[in-house]
């Protein structure tokens, strides 16, 4: 079966919610509300043309307006997939720290949903509901924050563990005279600022070669070398 | 009676198998010679194509920065001056604390001035001493020195002085002679940071 | 050693003095042989491992093959800071290396390197190497009961279990060439083999209680595949994962004088002690007969590792199972069916 | 030795004895890099476990959203650090799919030849590794010793020895030199000798099958389940291998090769030993496919020509996304892109194998033994810096 | 031994002693079986048939952190791993040694800019004897590490009082005063 057929199996079941098949993305998904999620993906389990007995890969997308999360699933006996999609509103000044979305769990129905859950909810902060083990998996528990989002803040340290680039030895601190707490960054720098203006990220076109043609092409009189290539 | 054959089959499996990986011990104990190359005694050179450290031909440079911005981890400062045509060098460093030697660097050169060599020993005691500068020479040499003084004086109206020498002893940039000066260079720049 | 006494009372020390002096003597030259023989024999191992897996060992240390890498061990090892664990029994943690060590030590005494140079001729030799030889174990449970660590504990239970488990088969095994030649005494074997050939080919339950001891023996030195206190994979280091500098030295010094007293009751009840060929002999002179026994040693020293070096790690239900279902059975058997051979009268293939 | 059957903990038995919390890692000998577990045990026997992972977290997937599609290449190779070619190509296949390009014939077969070595180079650790973790030392040096061979040859045409960042998006970084696709068959030859020495040394030794055999079986649905792919669900005995059921280059339609599944030949199906073996004749298969590609290699170009100025000018793919999967020696490397239209992507995921493979691991070491729990996270052969990114 | 530390004078038998000591020590540097990334898999490498760290009398992987005299750190440490190698290095019995094998460990490498949780430089965490740049760096720029530790451990004096203690001495003394 294809992307299609799975999808209008699934729409003519008794899933409510489903959204149409996006058929002009490279791989055509499909939008469910995350109230019908767990049904629909008990259905396509299931059901014994779909048989997605596989969930690859659970990833929550933060954009402008919501955060996605994203399933793809697939079968080994029919071997087709199936990418399915569930969004939550980004409410009206929904930060990193006030906004936290849910979404339910599907670890009940898939034991790899379990460790990829608890990954985005490290990450991306993402609290998936009913899940049996909602801790963080790859940051410490007591970590600060969900990296991935665009607005995080990065910290200066860790447990006592400097992060900073320019960060005092431990064993060269002065323990009698704690330092000062160093400010926060604002939101969403980077922990090192490009080191001088000229190198920064590569925009829009960049800067292409013939740009910085003319003077500075040749060095001295004489050098006809100048141009290699 | 299944048990008992089990019985027995265990062990002379386990003596018979025991025995096979004896003799291929045994065979590369008397027979095979090692295969360590003892590095510093003997060296294996890496292929032509081996991604080192860098060398930069600074005659060709432009100070165009494409390398710069190419580098995924903000490891190259340049630094130049420019009087006209004519650059005078401050810096072009390569911080090896940062480097992934990804060799991204080297196709966006608009001169094929950066390039990588299969020196590959770096090894230090300090901690600072990993920021490599590239430049062979900084500032700007004699004789673009005397052009950029002959053109200052020429836009305020004096006579210019006398006639450009062309550097003459220095390898052709580029040639193998050059580019074996300055691995020697490097060389030299590393025995210095580790003693 | 008897020599030894009249020799310092010949120059004129008394009875005590001259019996002490000996011993002092006998006591201060062991102990320069066992660490000597201890050096060489991780060097040996070293090279052996390395020549095994396509490469060389140490080189550097020392102008030929690093010959002198274990004297820089042992200088290294010698300073090396002492740690003890804050929370371990201090007493216990001092005191287990040299436990381990003495047990192994004692063992060398009653070891006959040719006719009359031997320390102590024991007439229960190799019951007393048997026994002394097993008090180790106590020293390797103390280590790891004071030590406060998980790992070693684990390795120290480990090791009891395994060495007392493979005492019996050990013990069943060399009973076989003690009934043959009615002695417990080690010149004995040696006398008895220059008449008769080989104990190992004497019969052939003699053979199978050779191979029984052998595996047995690895067992109890803590030989791969029997590695288990140690095992560096599963228990970090085992039972002495927090010792470090001299002390761990001594658990090191242990392994291999051990592989030696276990290879020298091989040597002596099995192959012939020092007599050279497998029919016999006693033709062989005196100052030769340590070469050819100290030869056979290395030998079955160079066994063990060759086995270490080739062959994967049992797991702890399947040593105990290899033990208890396969080894101590067979020794068994072969105690009954050499004593009905005795009984028979048969056997002897050189004599 | 005869199999063990698998003991259980019964807290209402009379000889029931105080459990011991065990720590294991991420500093320990057998845990292949950082990997924590907290292991409960009753004597030497687990009850329960509890993975710890994050000890090399090291933010690909943030640096995945800030550096451009090209840039990011490097950062693939430094998550299975074992098979960075794979990685690379992975990486490179889905920027291709989401800017709907597709690279030259002659790279398509390169991209095969150097996945497939990598993949020999990257079960010979596995090899080498397990032989370690069950206590045999001397393997290692040998897959070791062919290993470097591999690293010489893919030295060659990408100029780094481990880390190559070779398999560029459009084509592969540099051409093959001349000679350079005779030595790989030399290599073949060389190593289908070797193969055959490990497997006397190893594999069928009877103390290695009483270590492996029977232990940590998963059957096949547990494998689905937690979405196992690669080596450790084919010993399960799903034939399940995306180069032939969903091959994402080219020359795998072409070629002929076998997908190694589980038997169970010395106890379950599903079970350390059927792992490890399914591994062994993977390597196998792999000079199968580079003995048939290395003819094959057509002459052209080996990037493509629009592609080329990426180097100078950063990719700017449409908005839109793609989820692009590659068998990957450890199992299905899956990326999913989401673009929005700059030079970078707002979201770079990465469905690691070892992840999936290593999520099992909970389920599998209550009621094994310790040595046994070794073996087990030996067989799944998992890379800290998949797991952890 | 703790008193003596550098408190003899600096004269010939002393120095004799030291440098025999030196000799031991740098001719059997145990390093600690610790792998973290990448680097980890080439660090393998070292050990391994073809470059053989154990003919310098250093390819003896000790698996406790008491018994080795060297860690090789050898990939990026992150805040939860940072922790653990701290840890790591106070189980270590005096004298140790530490090698930062890799750019990340170096100084923060691929992930100094957008690492939101990698320590820049282990050198941070613990005191760092030679640094060994590189991602990775080759087998061959490993062992130049060592090599060059084994120089620095072979210059170490022990008993003799170094130049810059009795400075620091005189100094202290002088204050005093």
């Amino acid at each position: 079966m294809n992307e299609t057929d799975i999808h209008s199996k699934l729409a003519g079941a008794v899933v409510s919610g489903v959204g149409a098949l996006d058929e002009s993305a490279k791989d055509p998904f499909v939008v469910v509300d995350p109230g019908s999620l767990v049904p629909a993906v008990t259905f396509l389990k299931n059901d014994a043309d779909c048989r997605m007995e596989m969930l690859n890969c659970v990833t929550a997308v933060e954009r402008e307006d919501c955060i996605e999360v994203v399933y793809h699933l697939s079968s080994v006996t029919h071997r087709h997939s199936l990418t399915l999609k569930t969004r939550v509103e980004r409410p009206a000044g929904g930060t990193h720290e006030s906004w936290i979305p849910e979404v339910p769990s599907v670890a009940a129905l898939y034991a790899s949903a379990d460790w990829h859950e608890r990954e985005q909810w490290d990450l991306l902060g993402v609290r998936f509901t009913d899940h049996p083990d909602h801790r963080r998996i790859l940051l410490p528990e007591e970590w600060i924050g969900h990296p991935l989002r665009k607005d995080y803040v990065y910290p200066h340290e860790h447990g006592g563990m400097p992060l900073d680039l320019d960060a005092v030895p431990l064993y060269e601190r002065d323990e009698a005279t704690p330092s000062e707490p160093a400010a926060p960054r604002p939101s969403g720098t980077p922990l090192v600022q490009p080191p001088n203006p000229n190198s920064d990220r590569p925009d829009a076109g960049g800067v292409a070669p013939a740009d910085s043609d003319g003077d500075l092409r040749s060095i001295k009189p004489g050098s006809n070398d100048g141009g290699g290539h | 009676m299944g048990a008992i054959r089990d019985y027995f089959g265990n062990i002379s499996s386990a003596l018979t198998t025991a025995a096979k990986g004896m003799r291929i011990t045994w065979r590369y104990f008397k027979h095979e010679p090692p295969i360590t190359i003892q590095y510093p005694r003997e060296r294996v050179e890496p292929p032509p194509s081996y991604r080192g450290l860098h060398i930069l031909q600074q005659d060709k440079c432009i100070d165009c920065h494409l390398c710069a911005k190419a580098c995924p981890v903000d490891c190259i400062e340049i630094e130049a001056i420019h009087h006209g045509r004519t650059l005078e060098w401050k810096q072009f460093s390569i911080d090896y604390k940062k480097c992934i030697f990804c060799e991204f660097c080297i196709p966006v050169c608009p001169v094929d001035c950066i390039h990588m060599t299969s020196e590959y020993e770096l090894a230090t005691e300090d901690p600072d001493g990993m920021v490599e500068d590239l430049l062979t020479w900084t500032g700007l040499r004699p004789e673009d020195q005397r052009a950029v003084e002959a053109a200052v004086n020429k836009k305020k109206g004096v006579a210019a002085p006398a006639t450009i020498e062309s550097a003459k002893g220095a390898p052709e940039p580029g040639s193998a002679e050059d580019k074996a000066a300055k691995i020697a260079a490097i060389k030299a720049r590393l025995k210095k940071g580790s003693a | 050693m008897t020599s030894l006494i009249a020799f310092f009372e010949g120059l004129g020390l008394e009875g005590v003095l001259a019996l002490s002096a000996a011993y002092a003597l006998c006591i201060a030259s062991l102990l320069g042989f066992i660490t000597v023989y201890a050096m060489f024999a991780i060097w040996m191992e070293r090279k052996v491992a390395a020549h095994i897996q396509v490469r060389y060992g140490p080189m550097e240390t020392g102008a030929w093959h690093g010959w002198a890498q274990s004297v820089a061990d042992a200088v290294k090892l010698l300073f090396k800071e002492d740690l003890i664990p804050p929370e371990g029994n201090k007493f216990l943690f001092w005191i287990a290396p040299a436990v381990v060590f003495c047990g192994v030590f004692a063992g060398f005494i009653a070891i006959p390197f040719a006719e009359g140079m031997q320390i102590v001729d024991l007439h229960l030799g190799v019951f007393f190497i048997m026994a002394i030889a097993s008090v180790e174990v106590i020293g390797v449970i103390m280590a790891g009961w004071a030590s406060n660590s998980k790992y070693s504990l684990f390795g120290a239970v480990r090791e009891a279990a395994q060495v007392v488990s493979y005492e019996i088969p050990a013990a069943t095994a060399l009973l076989v060439p003690i009934l043959v030649v009615g002695s417990f005494r080690l010149g004995d074997f040696n006398a008895f083999q220059a008449d008769h050939g080989w104990l190992v080919l004497y019969n052939p339950f003699l053979t199978v209680a050779a191979l029984i001891y052998f595996i047995s023996s690895l067992a109890g030195c803590k030989r791969a595949p029997f590695d288990l206190p140690e095992a560096e994979s599963e228990l970090v280091s085992g039972f002495h994962t927090e010792y470090s500098g001299m002390r761990f030295s001594f658990f090191f010094l242990e392994e291999y004088a051990s592989m030696f007293v276990a290879a020298a009751l091989t040597a002596t009840l099995f192959f012939g002690g020092w007599n050279l060929f497998p029919w016999g002999g006693g033709w062989e002179p005196a100052p030769l007969a340590p070469v050819i026994l100290i030869s056979k040693i290395f030998f079955f020293i160079f066994v063990q590792m060759w086995l270490r070096w080739t062959l994967p790690r049992l797991r702890v239900d399947q040593v105990m199972a290899m033990g208890y279902k396969y080894l101590v059975p067979w020794a068994f058997v072969c105690l009954i069916g050499a004593a009905w051979f005795e009984y028979m009268g048969w056997g002897g293939l050189f004599s | 030795m005869e199999a063990l059957e698998m003991y259980t903990v019964d807290p209402n038995d009379d000889v029931y004895t105080e459990e011991l919390k065990l720590n294991l890692g991420p500093q320990h000998p057998s845990t292949h890099g950082v990997l924590r577990v907290e292991l409960k045990v009753d004597g030497e026997i687990i009850t329960a476990s509890r993975c710890d992972i994050g000890y090399l977290h090291r933010c690909a997937e943030k640096i995945g959203e800030n550096v451009t599609y090209l840039q990011f290449t490097p950062y693939t190779d430094r998550m299975d650090y074992l098979a960075s070619m794979n990685n690379n190509l992975a990486w490179s296949l889905t920027v291709e799919k989401l800017l709907g390009v597709e690279a030259p014939e002659r790279a398509q077969w390169i991209r095969v030849i150097v996945a497939e070595l990598n993949r020999i180079a990257s079960h010979l650790i596995a090899f080498g590794t397990y032989g370690i973790d069950i206590g045999a030392n001397t393997p290692f040096f040998y897959a070791f010793r062919e290993r470097e061979s591999i690293m010489a040859l893919l030295e060659r045409p990408s100029g780094a020895r481990m880390l190559y960042n070779y398999v560029h998006p459009g084509g592969v970084a540099h051409d093959i030199e001349d000679g350079w696709l005779e030595d790989v068959l030399a290599f073949c030859d060389e190593f289908e000798m070797r193969w055959k020495e490990y497997n006397t040394l190893l594999s069928h030794n009877a103390i290695f099958i009483g270590r492996t055999a029977n232990i940590g079986v998963i059957p096949k649905d547990m494998a689905l389940d937690y979405g196992l792919t690669g080596p450790v669900l084919r010993a399960s005995g799903v034939s399940w291998d995306l180069r032939r059921d969903v091959p994402y280059l080219a020359p795998y339609d072409d070629l002929e090769f076998d997908v190694p599944v589980g038997e169970g030949t010395h106890g379950t199906l599903g079970d350390c030993w059927d792992r490890y073996w399914v591994r062994m004749r993977e390597m196998m298969e792999s000079i199968r496919i580079i003995r048939q590609a290395c003819p094959r290699v057509p002459a052209g170009p080996f990037m493509d020509k629009a592609m080329n100025r990426m180097y100078k000018t950063p990719l700017k793919p449409e908005p839109g996304e793609a989820y692009m999967r590659c068998e990957n020696p450890r199992g299905e490397l899956g990326f999913y892109v989401v673009a929005e239209g700059g030079t970078s992507p707002i979201r770079c995921r990465t469905r690691a194998p070892s992840f999936c493979n290593l999520s099992v691991l909970d389920a599998l070491l209550p009621g094994t033994m310790i040595a046994d729990g070794v073996a087990i996270i030996g067989s799944l052969d998992i890379v800290l810096g998949e797991v952890d990114r | 031994m703790g008193v003596l530390n550098n408190s003899l004078p600096d004269i010939g038998p002393v120095r004799a002693v030291d440098s025999a000591i030196g000799w031991g020590r740098k001719s059997s540097i145990w390093p600690m079986t610790f792998g973290i990334a990448c680097c980890a898999i080439e660090m393998m490498a070292v050990y391994a048939a073809t470059f053989d760290l154990d003919r310098f009398g250093a390819g003896v992987p000790r698996a406790t952190p008491r018994q080795s005299d060297l860690i090789i750190v050898p990939g990026t440490v992150n805040a939860k791993m940072a922790v653990r190698v701290k840890r790591l290095y106070d189980q270590m019995s005096e004298p140790r040694y530490v090698i930062a094998m890799g750019a990340c460990v170096c100084g923060g490498g691929p992930y100094v800019k957008w690492g939101y949780n990698t320590v820049k430089g282990v050198h941070k965490i613990i005191p760092v004897d030679i640094f060994v740049p590189g991602c990775p760096p080759r087998p061959e720029a490993l062992m130049d590490g060592i090599l060059k530790l084994r120089e620095k451990v072979g210059r170490n004096q022990v008993f003799a009082r170094q130049a810059q203690t009795a400075a620091d001495m005189d100094g202290r003394y002088a204050a005093a005063k």
